[in-house]
């Protein structure tokens, strides 16, 4: 369904961008219908770059990314408008996904008016009303602020706009880091539901074990690089980059205290990002980063 | 050793008192570190503020805070001053944007400490050897903040923050915004810090309860201004007594733990407004267990050594 | 010497500068002030209160024949660095006239020779002479050091260059030390004496130092004027007259209203090009219509008088033709104005303003420029009395740059117009009035663009007539005094004062009415020569 | 950054414009300033009805102090300084709010796009800003005045307006580009809304209350650039303005001869205006500015 | 840094460019010729305008073909030539300049940045004492608001003519010569200080409002917050909040230029006082395109280098210009 084939990413940085810097290199990957994929990586390491291009929202440098076989960058007016009403996305803070001056509603509203407005309005109302329904909120959440909500409530609303439209693709960008622990679960489970339902998903993130809860397949991005990548179980169960391995080690766990060594062990995450290498199949559904 | 007894703190708004701290008390043995959990907005940052320097819209009204057997002053800023730094010190959330970006933090250190009556150059070696131990060279004194990343000036807050072996260091969210690999390093830092004794003992403030159960030796749960339960780490993590602290443990995924296989509960609705909180047990709306005896609220007792939990029902389910 | 001017032996002055000192050409405009009186004398002088020319460099000046005049140069007179002026030099002097850029070079054109001999410079005309311009050149042209001019003596730097420090005959030379362009020239008296006095012809001047002033505005020139910082203040000051008579400790020339002497008429300009102001009955219902002595009452404070209806100044007095004047010329008298406009085939529209015979309605613009409010006051007096006949004039204040474009290109309705000043001549005035041809822009003369050959072959006939021949300069002017009433060209309105206000303060023995002082007390250029030069010489301390 | 974004749900109960209102009508600043304004706004409005001369003819007597039959007195000349006052509030008015709102106009268009678009229309942009920023503005002003001929309230208002903007399409462009990075313009743009949809639609209504505050200090920065202008003579030449009185005032020696009801009614004008502007800014500023509300 | 710079550089550049493009283009295009005004100024014969005339128009390049003129401009220009005045025609404009620069700059500097210097540590005070800032306050408000010439005129009023105790025109008394005694010295001073007052207390009042925003600003940012939770005093806490608050008020400073010289202008009218606003206005009222323009450009100029000189400076105090654009730091 959605495929990112060979994309890199420059930025220009500098005065008058002289200077390029690249932040993405040849990441390379696919979706399938009904799949969850989680994005993984420190802080950097590109994660949110690569979902900000599937939403067209920052151009491609190199490379070329995919839906259904449409190369997306050419799209241009209504079929972006399409594209749109097949793929979404959720960002990290909700707060500052809704304009805090306008009541929530108003975002289904704009939805309407530039998707569906050929909707009479009792269909609009019936799906509108279900799409809260799915998501646990009533329509009376639409006549408030903003800041009357909570954030699990907002993403929540969120999704509940990506399901109006009947999307098949989310891209969901560290869509619970801002969000309580006791309400986080909350939308991961949401998320998860609508899996179940053949959403597609992609699940951006620096937390192993929320990707761990709902994926389906892991990528672990290395400063826009990706050094290993396959299915959950696998990548965690038998992390083969010495990268994923101290991300996991750096994992704080509930019930297994790290030793006094580990604690201790103020030593760097050790730099492995280089570029170059290639992918090579570790096992069945394992890629890893090996180098020369 | 630290004690507060029934500390109120009030945030004065046009609306009201924002009852941020409503009557808590609790104490810190030396050598412990104490996490502090909650959701957000429940208190902890007012209460880790409280401890060292109120802000201007931050009202005492109560209670009191003894720290190694003298009482803090903490209604009064002149008063208080000679505490902080170094019996009270505090690593902010922001240690990011926490040096005077148009220093060098060399100078800025030493004017610190000369505006403190100490001499600047008398520390100048014990500071660069605790730089060294958290791996940042003497350079760094002699740069400006700019020049160093952020967790580069993370540790150096760290650092100065501990300069005078403070009897109690308040860490606020220092873990939050950093992933995976910096956290660790972070709460490191902080326990080595502990163990060589530059701190006696700390109070961890975050809403992160798996970071605080590696370092933390007890946690303390807050919930919408008041204390929840506080017991050893372990105690909290394995057999917590107050239903809000189950629930929230309840919805951390571990690693391991996929939602295909096992869907983990949430906590639904939201804590009460601290404008006008609620009689008696505020978490009582979202409790499964709630009950009749709820609407009184319930003490914060000891129902095992070191245990201490805020809940009509949290004897029978110790035992239970 | 200390670095100030001691007060008791300065004369400051002010009034005639605006706007830095552009050096001392007196050729160009913005000369140095004082430099043509007091530094670079004339060959003659001119008192237009007697009407009398005065010999000043020249002893003498006579018509041999009617086209040789020859003069008669004074001897023992040095230029400040020692030379004797001789009559080589005045020859130089006038030879400038062949450069097309001097003012009198149409008056040079005419001349066939100029001759030095001795004592004498002998100045030969083809064909006959214009006496009056030649007359009134005699004591307008500054005597110029050769040596010091020679390589400058062409088209365009006569107009442009200027020497460090001018070389004179005159009773002051240029005070270095003193001079700001930005705020003064400073002239001291000539250390060798002055030839004039020596000659006993003249007063020595006792101001050791004059001042002459840049004017910045009028406030400072008032704040000056009252603080006793100036002794000699030759600025319009609105509101003069409520000062002369509020105890200043002010001097003005008459004890009483108008207090000024006449210098120049002020005109209703009219544009004869456009109808309906090419309409001689039109323009004469104006003038019939507009109440000069309220003008000169009210704007300003009686300061002023009226103008006679030849617009000839108080001093032509005796050219104007008193019975022509009752025939043909106007007063105020609204009744009469709409009388001539109803005799025209002017009709009254449904607005009650006057329409073209054709039926057109009539809207006149009236400018001057913004700021000067005297006359702004004055053209809605003037566009209120018109309106009381029926005449729909609008006052408009441009900017003087675009006032004086518009003067100058005919692209105006009504203006008021003072540019031409009093001199020994009527013939000034009526060139100024009927100059032909007219150009494309009319930088000088004829703003009115009036075409009347009939008049300007009298004004030429004028000119050709010897200045001593009053007796037909009478007959000639009277027969342009009829014709210019019957067609008023430009409406004669007030005449402008040769506004003078002086402090008593530091000098005393200020030229005033009824005294044997009757000079006139102005340091303007040009008007040095006309007595300006007396008033200095006649001055005395005030503290003896 | 961090998870503290749950934003103070306190004052809650009230509406946020109630809100922005309640706040208003109790910042004295904001009062106090409106009020001035308003009385001069009104002056400006209805003193040339109530002005019983024409403010350039001369017919009252020259020199008059005030007085009950004329107000402010009359000039050297015998006009009525009140009806200049009035007429000339009127031509500050005027001048100040074209001129305020051509800058805000440029300087809103320059700064929403360069702040939205970014890359190379930003940089265009932005070099076009700081090269008319660093222009000394009131010198280019003279310069074009001193060769227009015929200079009208209109011409003035709209060059000062073409002078004036850089300022504001530089904070305004900071303004816009934090908002841009916002997730809110991303899901705005996921919606498929347009490039102007989403400027004046989603991030020009977040800053409305900083469009407000920026006008504002435009408006007053008008009033006094048009009054210094007038001053030096580069003024309409057709009608009366208060820096024009002063000019008048000045040149025709008001000072010296004692006259201040000339002179000094403008100016204080312009300063209670411009003053009364500054002040209702900040005082906006506190209001719009939860962290700036006095207790 | 060295990027910084040359950005910035570029940009004065352009600007220089712009400006001086403007300043060409602006009496060429305009109706009327500016030769006409100097040609009717002297009284002249009719058939001598045109010989006149085109000596001018040669005098003044203005007969050559128009990008040649514009060529011209930029060389006369390059080689500090700003043409001749029209009203003192042959004076050349540099001439004017240099005579009316040092009254201007005289009042310039001074007034700019003893405003600059007083208006902050004002501001420094009165963000610290209430009572301070209710009084600095709304007189900073006022201040800021009051036209310049406005308060020129009524120090003039009071001072200068009602009290008489200062003079009201003129760059030095008329009675002395120009020559560096004592008393010409204090002469000059004399004449100096109510011009300079008005155009400093006007300025006064924006910085000192200015760095009083700042300095609360300041104290409630982060590094305040965390000096003051290591029990630092308030003296250092201020000091630092009184050196950062100073760096945006040395841009300000830059920016303010262009205002506080046109402010400048206009006070020296009020009081005429012989500097560049003196100039421009005898040559506004005389038609004087060059002068106009000279001193146009000279201002430009003049603020131009200000501007570079003010980067330039902080550059050297805000070290997080000078290291955040070296490239990515951190
Ligand atoms: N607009 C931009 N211009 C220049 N560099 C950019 C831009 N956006 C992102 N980058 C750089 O690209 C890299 C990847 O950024 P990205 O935001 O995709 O990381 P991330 O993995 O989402 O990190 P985080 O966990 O902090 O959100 C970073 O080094 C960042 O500095
Ligand atoms: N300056 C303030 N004015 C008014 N109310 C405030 C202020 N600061 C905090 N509060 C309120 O006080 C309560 C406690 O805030 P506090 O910052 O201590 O929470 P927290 O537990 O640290 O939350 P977080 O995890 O989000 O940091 C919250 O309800 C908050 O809204
Ligand atoms: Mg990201
Ligand atoms: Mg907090």
């Amino acid at each position: 369904m959605l495929k990112v084939e060979n994309v890199s990413k420059l930025f220009r940085s500098g005065a008058f961008g002289g200077k390029k810097k690249r932040v993405i290199h040849d990441v390379d990957f696919e979706v399938k219908p009904g799949e969850v994929v989680s994005l993984i990586g420190e802080s950097g390491s590109g994660k949110t770059t690569v979902g900000r291009m599937i939403l067209r929202l920052t151009s491609v440098s190199e490379g070329r990314i995919t839906f259904d076989g449409e190369d997306i960058s050419t799209l241009k007016g209504a079929s972006l408008k399409s594209y749109y009403r097949r793929v979404q996305g959720v960002f990290q803070d909700p707060f500052s996904s809704f304009n805090p001056i306008f009541k929530v509603g108003r975002v289904f509203r704009t939805i309407r008016r530039e998707f569906l407005s050929d909707l009479d309005a009792a269909t609009w109302e019936t799906r509108l009303t279900d799409a809260l329904n799915a998501v646990g909120l009533e329509t009376a959440a639409l006549d408030k602020f903003p800041h009357q909500m909570s954030g699990g409530q907002l993403q929540r609303l969120l999704i509940a706009r990506a399901l109006v439209l009947d999307i098949r693709l989310l891209v969901a960008d560290e869509i619970i880091s801002m969000l309580d622990a006791s309400t986080r679960i909350d939308v991961l489970n949401l998320l998860g539901d609508l899996k179940r339902q053949g959403l597609s998903i992609i699940f951006v993130t620096h937390d192993l074990a929320l990707g761990n809860y709902i994926s389906d397949r892991i990528i672990i991005l290395q400063k826009g690089v990706i050094v290993e990548m396959g299915a959950t179980d696998r990548v965690f169960g038998d992390p083969q980059h010495p990268y994923t391995r101290s991300l996991l080690d750096a994992v704080p766990h509930l019930h297994e205290r790290w030793s006094e060594e580990e604690l201790k062990d103020l030593g760097l995450v050790a730099d492995t990002a280089r570029s170059g290498g290639h992918l090579i199949e570790h096992r069945e559904n394992h890629l890893v980063r090996v180098y020369s | 050793m630290l004690a507060v007894s029934d500390l109120k703190i009030h945030y004065r708004t046009l609306a009201g008192a924002v009852k941020a701290l409503d009557g808590v008390s609790f104490s810190v043995a030396d050598g412990e570190i104490m996490g502090l959990a909650g959701e957000s907005g429940c208190g902890k940052s007012t209460l880790g503020k409280a401890l060292i320097r109120l802000e201007e819209r931050m009202q005492y009204v109560g209670g009191q805070v003894v720290l190694d057997d003298k009482v803090l002053p903490i209604a009064d800023d002149r008063a208080m001053n000679p505490y902080r730094f170094s019996e009270v010190s505090i690593v902010p959330q922001y240690a990011m944007s926490a040096l005077n970006p148009t220093r060098r933090i060399g100078r800025m250190i030493d004017e610190l400490l000369d505006a403190r009556g100490l001499k600047g150059s008398t520390l100048r070696p014990e500071l660069e050897r605790r730089l060294a131990i958290l791996g940042l060279t003497p350079d760094v004194l002699g740069m400006y903040p700019i020049e160093l990343s952020g967790g580069m000036k993370q540790r150096v807050v760290m650092v100065l923050s501990t300069l005078l072996d403070p009897s109690l260091l308040i860490a606020d969210e220092v873990t939050s915004a950093l992933d995976v690999a910096s956290q660790k390093k972070v709460a490191g830092a902080l326990v080595e810090f502990r163990d060589r004794g530059y701190v006696k003992s700390m109070i961890v403030v975050t809403h992160d309860l798996a970071i605080l159960a590696q370092v933390a030796d007890s946690i303390m749960i807050m919930y919408a201004g008041k204390l929840a339960e506080k017991a050893p780490t372990r105690t909290i993590v394995e057999a917590p007594a107050h239903p809000y602290t189950r629930l929230l443990l309840g919805s951390l995924p571990e690693v391991g733990i996929r939602f295909e296989e096992q869907r983990l509960p949430g906590i639904k609705g939201r804590p009460p407004s601290l404008l006008s909180p609620p009689t008696g047990c505020r978490f009582r709306d979202r409790c499964p267990l709630a009950f009749g005896k709820c609407v009184e609220e319930p003490p914060f007792i000891e129902i095992a050594p070191g245990h201490q939990v805020a809940c009509w029902k949290a004897d029978a389910h110790a035992q239970g | 010497q200390s670095g100030e001017y001691p007060r008791n032996e300065t004369l400051y002055m002010s009034g005639a500068q605006w706007g830095n000192i552009v050096g001392f050409n007196p050729y160009f405009g913005n000369f140095a002030n004082g430099l043509i009186g007091l530094v670079n004398e004339t060959l003659f002088r001119y008192d237009p209160i007697a009407d009398k020319y005065i010999d000043w460099l020249a002893e003498k000046g006579e018509w041999d024949s009617p086209t040789v005049f020859k003069l008669t140069i004074r001897s023992g007179i040095k230029w400040s660095d020692g030379d004797d002026f001789t009559a080589d030099d005045v020859k130089w002097n006038i030879d400038l006239g062949k450069l097309p850029t001097i003012w009198w070079t149409d008056l040079y054109k005419s001349i066939k020779s100029v001759e030095a001999a001795g004592n004498t410079v002998t100045v030969t005309f083809e064909g006959t002479p214009n006496y009056q311009a030649w007359q009134n050149a005699l004591w307008n042209i500054p005597m110029m050091k050769p040596s010091q001019w020679k390589d400058h003596a062409n088209e365009t730097e006569i107009t442009s260059w200027t020497p460090d420090e001018p070389i004179g005959t005159g009773p002051y030379v240029f005070d270095k030390a003193g001079y700001d362009p930005t705020t003064r020239v400073v002239w001291t008296k000539t250390p060798d004496g002055w030839w004039a006095s020596k000659a006993g012809i003249s007063p020595d001047p006792k101001p050791k130092y004059i001042i002459d002033l840049v004017n910045s505005s009028n406030n400072v020139a008032l704040g000056l004027l009252l603080s006793g910082k100036q002794d000699l203040n030759n600025n319009f000051l609105p509101g003069v007259a409520t000062l002369i008579s509020g105890g200043y400790g002010l001097h003005t020339y008459y004890d009483k209203p108008p207090y000024m002497l006449p210098a120049v008429t002020s005109w209703l300009l009219p544009n004869t090009k456009k109808a309906p102001l090419d309409d001689a009955a039109f323009r004469r219902a104006l003038a019939f219509s507009i109440n000069t002595d309220q003008i000169a009452k009210v704007d300003y404070g009686n300061v002023v008088l009226p103008a006679s209806p030849t617009g000839l100044l108080p001093v032509w007095d005796k050219y104007i033709d008193k019975e022509a004047v009752k025939q043909h010329g106007f007063s105020y008298d609204p009744k009469k104005a709409a009388e001539i406009l109803d005799e025209a085939g002017y009709k009254k529209g449904p607005d009650g303003f006057y329409q073209t015979p054709k039926g057109e309605p009539i809207d006149l613009k009236i400018e001057v420029p913004s700021g000067w409010s005297d006359w702004m006051q004055a053209v809605q007096m003037i566009s209120a009395d018109a309106k009381a006949v029926g005449i729909k004039i609008t006052p408009k204040y441009p900017d003087f740059n675009t006032y004086q474009s518009q003067r100058n290109t005919g692209n105006f309705d009504l203006m008021i117009e003072n540019s031409q000043p009093l001199s020994d001549t009527p013939y000034t005035y009526y060139r100024y009035l009927y100059q032909l041809p007219i150009l494309s822009s009319q930088t000088n003369y004829n703003f009115a663009r009036f075409e009347d050959k009939e008049a300007w072959d009298l004004t030429v006939q004028l000119a050709k007539t010897p200045r001593t021949d009053i007796e037909k300069m009478k007959e000639i002017t009277a027969k342009l005094q009829v014709s210019f009433m019957d067609q008023l060209p430009m409406i004669p309105l007030w005449y402008n004062g040769a506004w003078a206000q002086m402090s008593t303060t530091t000098w005393k023995n200020w030229p005033a009415d009824g005294t044997d002082r009757q000079f006139i007390p102005i340091s303007w250029r040009g008007w040095l020569q006309m007595t300006g030069l007396d008033t200095i010489t006649h001055l005395e301390p005030a503290g003896e | 950054m961090t998870s503290t974004s749950s934003s103070p749900a306190a004052p809650a109960a009230k509406s946020g414009r109630n809100e922005i209102l309640y706040f208003a009508f109790r910042n004295t600043k904001l009062v106090i300033g409106a009020v001035v304004f308003l009385i001069f706004l009104l002056g400006a409005i209805f003193g040339p009805m109530l002005a019983t001369h024409e403010p350039l003819t001369f017919d009252a007597p020259p020199g008059l102090p005030p007085s009950a039959d004329y107000w402010f007195g009359t000039t050297l000349f015998g006009q009525d300084v009140f009806s200049q006052f009035v007429h000339g509030l009127r031509s500050s008015f005027i001048v100040g709010a074209l001129g305020g709102i051509t800058a805000a106009v440029i300087g809103m268009l320059v700064g929403f796009f360069a702040g939205y678009r970014g890359g190379i229309v930003d940089e265009v942009l932005n070099m076009l800003t700081n090269v008319v920023l660093v222009i000394p503005t009131f010198a280019v002003l003279l310069v074009v005045a001193a060769y227009l001929s015929v200079r009208g309230l209109g011409t003035e208002a709209m060059f000062i307006g073409l002078t004036s903007w850089p300022w504001a399409a530089r904070a305004i462009r900071a303004q816009t580009f934090s908002l841009t990075s916002r997730d809110f313009v991303g899901m705005a743009r996921l919606n498929g809304e347009s490039t102007f949809r989403i400027i004046f639609g989603e991030i020009a209504p977040n800053m409305s209350s900083y469009l407000v505050m920026t006008f504002i200090l435009l408006f007053g920065g008008a009033i006094l650039t048009a009054a210094t202008l007038d001053f030096i003579g580069l003024g309409p030449t057709d009608s009366i303005s208060l820096g024009l009185m002063m000019n008048f005032s000045v040149m025709n020696a008001a000072l010296q001869l004692g006259m201040w009801w000339w002179f000094v009614p403008p100016g204080l004008a312009i300063t209670a205006i411009v003053g009364s502007l500054y002040v209702m800014n900040v005082g906006l500023d506190e209001v719009f500015n939860p962290k700036l509300r006095a207790l | 840094m060295l990027r910084y710079l040359a950005r910035k550089l570029f940009i004065y550049l352009l600007t220089f460019i712009v400006a001086v493009t403007i300043d060409w283009a602006i009496p060429r295009f305009m109706p009327g010729n500016p030769v006409d005004a100097l040609v009717s100024r002297i009284a002249l014969m009719p058939d001598a305008n045109a010989a006149l005339t085109s000596y001018f128009m040669a005098a003044f390049n203005l007969d050559q073909p128009l990008w040649q003129q514009y060529l011209n401009f930029w060389w006369a220009l390059l080689n500090g030539d700003l043409g001749r005045s029209i009203m003192l025609f042959p004076t050349p404009v540099t001439t004017l300049i240099g005579r009316a620069l040092p009254y201007t700059l005289g009042l310039l500097l001074p007034s700019i940045l003893l405003s600059w210097y007083v208006g902050n540590v004002v501001g420094a005070l009165a963000a610290r004492r209430k009572l301070l800032d209710n009084t600095v306050l709304p007189l900073g408000y006022l201040l800021t608001a009051t036209p310049y010439m406005w308060l020129g005129i009524l120090l003039a009023w009071v001072l200068g003519s009602s009290l008489g105790w200062f003079p009201l025109a003129f760059g030095y008394d008329q009675s002395l010569k120009a020559e560096w005694t004592w008393k010409f010295i204090s002469s000059l001073l004399y004449h100096w200080i109510l011009p300079f007052a008005s155009l400093f207390l006007v300025a006064l009042g924006g910085w000192a409002i200015g760095m009083r925003n700042m300095i609360i600003y300041e104290l409630e940012s982060d590094y305040a917050n965390y000096l003051m939770a290591l029990g630092a005093p308030q003296r250092l806490v201020r000091k630092y909040a009184f050196r950062n608050a100073m760096l945006p008020q040395i841009t300000g400073l830059a920016l303010q230029l262009g205002a506080v010289v046109g402010g400048a202008l206009v006070t020296e009218i009020v009081f005429s006082y012989p500097g560049l606003g003196w100039l421009v206005l005898s040559g506004i009222q005389n038609q004087d395109y060059f002068v106009i323009q000279g001193v146009f450009l000279f201002i430009i100029v003049g603020v131009l280098l200000a501007n570079l000189i003010v980067d330039v400076v902080y550059v050297i105090v805000d070290p997080r210009t000078r290291v955040g654009l070296q490239g990515d730091a951190a």
